[in-house]
């Protein structure tokens, strides 16, 4: 793996995430890694989040999320890469 | 916060600025740098980490940092170049006169000088700056600092409170002082905290 | 702050062969206790205000719950191999989250930094892709194909050699670490790591193995595990918040933390949060 | 030589760094100290009627204090970790060496408390330890302003060797090392000689070692 590689990935996030502190708490956290996390898309049920980055942070945004803040529980995240720089 | 000989180089020490629990670490070419001290991957203290050349590394799994506080190196991911936005938050710093000072805020004004004095060396007190001042008869002036005779010798002591009432003071004595007669001068630093101490204990 | 999930959950809080009539004192989740045993040697918990509390005798130890079990207590089926060797690690005490001491112990990436020489060494830092799942039908956090390069995996190894592990939590206070077993390939040694918790930010760990290894004294085998644990003591007590964040706002986890993360959503999914701290800081 | 050990245990630790200091090979026979009590077996009484370790076997001879254990060795394996020969050298030794029982009993009986559950009075023992710490902290000071590294002079002994574990380990009973800058120094020195071994709670300074390149070759 090269060191300046990135990818595009397409974040499907399901789960109970209506809690006004989850779209926020994406924006610090891909702040936090450095790495571009854009939400194309919001509901109470399901958000879509473009992140894009190195692969391992691109990953780490992924553990990140899965966490996330207390108040929200993310069920599952689906991952599907758009765009893949070597 | 700190005398300079206590921080040769390779050297992390745990200190407070402000009841703010900082890391202050010296690179082998000598740099000095004043951060928080807890690695932001998963919040060990970092005064318990290492430094090789110019960076300072956590001891649970090696992260290492620059002086400026980037992350440089994730060891679990050797391949990665750690983004700028890995780091970890820093203070000022600066050395003057045998002694490092930090400010969590943009400091108003430079450190005192403190010319013709040699750092001896730094005792914590279990009181509070005030009790010394009561127990060396004299106020704290305006550089923070107790300008006392200890056996005989002129004395600076800085004043640095820290968390749990406590204070450390860091001694300067005349540079001309004798290395006996700096020695008189640490037994006599020992008698005061006695006194200080025993005082509280009493009270 | 009660927390009802985990107070009916089971905890290890003694060694079965060092049992005395006159009990022991110790702390169970703020609580006091006595752990003692009784004419025909059973096991006897009591609370403090007189109560009896539900026993089981298993795995070199005693466990026991403040509230009531609504799950039998979790199943090591190695324990009853034939050919195993038990071993009663002993105890020791920690000044951190019982929550703390179960996530370093799914932690690899530490071992080059904190096990030096013995289970990681530089340059041999890498954590390879590994796989993490909650098994939802036994309700379980597990790591399996767990790679990592040791220097010293076993006396007889010259050189070192890259050793597979798997990891799971089975009670949001115990850990079992499956390791390669040099002298049987195809099986497992079993490590676990059962802790009690005393209060949110004090436990007692009890490490206890079933292995395949006719060779080692029994001795040099407990003092093997006590060197790797008391190892972690000093990292545990200086991580800061002292409780475990489930939120990791202030923290960055990458892909090497997967199974710290794992069994941070597992113990936020049950609101096991004794020894936890809910939001960022 | 024989030493009957425990890993965990700070006074055998002293024995196995002067052997691995000085290049002497002992034979270690691991004591199921904790939780099997093995040193107040008959076996181990029969040895030391005290019921403590180290134990320490050569030809014959046993020795059950860690001080004398350190001497003997030093002795035998490299007497220049005794000092020189002059009066003032040998008292500053013994001092230590002497110094060296204060620390067990505060600092030690600290640890095995808050970690191994056994009974003390914990402030006591943390209140005298401080003192301890506090002692050797103005001693090295002084050492410091004569030039001097370690506790008895320019070049370490077992004065050191038998001073430095507690001195490290004080935070396992409770009790802060952050206050004192020469301790940090000198067991920083100690860390540095060629030879050094850790036990647990003591970790080596990953600082000598310089930062790794790349693995050479995967597989």
């Amino acid at each position: 793996m090269s060191s300046n590689a990135t990818c595009s990935d397409m974040f499907t996030l399901r789960g109970d995430l209506g809690a006004p502190s989850f779209l926020p708490w994406i924006a610090r956290h891909a702040g936090r890694l450095g790495i571009i996390g854009r939400v194309t898309a919001a509901s109470a049920d399901e958000v879509s989040l473009l992140v894009e980055g190195p692969p391992d942070l691109v990953d780490a945004m992924e553990l990140g999320v899965s966490l996330g803040p207390i108040d929200v529980w993310v069920e599952s995240i689906k991952r599907e890469r758009l765009l893949s720089r070597p | 916060m700190a005398l300079s000989r206590d921080v040769p180089p390779q050297v992390v020490i745990p200190t407070f600025v402000d009841g703010r629990e900082l890391a202050v670490w010296r690179s082998q070419s000598g740099r000095i740098a004043a951060w928080d001290d807890r690695c932001p991957h998963r919040g060990m203290r970092l005064s318990h980490g290492f430094v090789r050349g110019e960076s300072l590394s956590c001891i649970y799994h090696g992260w290492s940092y620059n002086e400026a506080g980037l992350c440089q190196r994730i060891p679990a991911h050797p391949d990665l170049v750690p983004p700028e936005a890995i780091r970890v938050p820093t203070v000022a710093a600066v050395e003057s006169d045998g002694i490092i000072w930090v400010a969590s805020e943009p400091a108003s004004q430079p450190p005192p000088t403190l010319t013709g004095l040699v750092a001896l060396r730094s005792l914590t007190v279990e009181a509070p700056a005030t009790a010394i001042a009561t127990a060396a008869g004299m106020p704290i002036d305006q550089d923070g600092a107790l300008r006392p005779d200890l056996a005989g010798i002129a004395c600076v002591l800085l004043v640095q409170p820290i968390p749990g009432d406590r204070t450390v003071l860091h001694v300067l004595v005349a540079s001309n002082a004798s290395p006996a007669a700096q020695a008189a001068v640490s037994r006599a630093l020992e008698d005061l905290r006695r006194r200080v101490e025993s005082e509280r204990l009493a009270a | 702050m009660t927390d009802t999930p985990m107070l009916n959950e089971w905890y290890p809080v003694g060694i079965l062969t060092q049992l005395t009539k006159a009990g022991r004192d110790t702390l169970l989740m703020g609580e006091a206790i006595n752990v003692a045993c009784d004419s025909l040697g059973a096991p006897v918990v009591s609370a403090e205000d007189g109560r009896t509390l539900p026993v089981r005798a298993r795995y070199g130890h005693v466990w026991t719950s403040l509230g009531s079990p609504t799950k039998e207590l979790f199943d090591i089926p190695e324990a009853d191999q034939p050919g195993r060797r038990l071993v009663d690690v002993g105890v020791v005490r920690v000044k951190c989250s019982p929550l703390r001491a179960v996530e370093n112990f799914l932690d690899i990436a530490h071992f080059p930094f904190v096990h030096t020489d013995i289970l990681g060494a530089e340059p041999h830092t890498e954590v390879q892709r590994y796989e993490v799942q909650i098994r939802e039908e036994v309700d379980e956090v597990w790591a399996t194909k767990v790679k990592f390069y040791q220097p010293q995996a076993a006396k007889s190894a010259a050189g070192g050699i890259t050793t597979d592990y798997m990891y799971r939590v089975p009670a949001p206070t115990v850990s079992i670490l499956y390791k390669t077993c040099p002298p049987r390939p195809g099986e497992w040694d079993v490590i676990t790591l059962f802790v009690q918790p005393m209060a949110e930010d004090l436990c007692q760990v009890w490490p206890w193995m079933a292995l395949f290894d006719d060779q080692t004294p029994m001795t040099d085998l407990i003092h093997f595990q006590q060197m790797i644990f008391l190892q972690d003591r000093s990292i545990l007590e200086n991580q800061l918040p002292r409780l475990l964040p489930l939120d990791p706002g202030m923290e960055i986890p990458t892909r090497a933390d997967m199974t710290s993360v794992a069994y941070r959503r597992w113990l936020k999914r049950h609101g096991f949060t004794y020894g936890a701290q809910l939001v960022a800081a | 030589m024989i030493l009957y050990d425990y890993i965990l245990s700070p006074d055998c630790y002293k024995v196995r760094l002067l052997a691995a200091l000085t290049g002497a090979r002992i034979t270690l026979r691991p004591v199921d100290f904790h939780p099997g009590g093995e040193h107040k077996t008959a076996p181990f009484l029969a040895m030391n009627p005290s019921g403590t370790i180290p134990i320490f076997e050569d030809d014959g001879l046993i020795l059950t204090e860690s001080s004398a254990i350190l001497t003997y060795l030093a002795a035998k394996a490299g007497p220049a970790w005794l000092g020189d020969d002059t009066p003032a050298m040998r008292g500053r030794v013994a001092q230590w060496l002497a110094f060296s029982q204060r620390l067990s009993a505060s600092i030690g009986k600290a640890r095995v408390h808050d970690m191994l559950n056994k009974p003390a009075d914990i402030q006591a023992c943390r209140r005298a330890g401080t003192q301890c710490l506090r002692e050797i902290e103005a001693a090295l000071v002084e050492q410091r302003l004569a030039g001097h590294a370690f506790l008895a002079g320019d070049r370490p002994t077992i004065a050191d060797i038998a001073c430095f574990p507690h001195s490290m380990l004080a935070p396992d009973g409770g009790i802060s090392v952050d206050p004192y800058p020469s301790i940090r120094l000198w067991t920083r020195s100690i860390r540095a000689l060629p030879g050094f071994i850790e036990m647990p709670g003591i970790h080596r300074l990953h600082d000598l070692k310089p930062e790794p390149g790349p693995i050479p070759e995967r597989v």
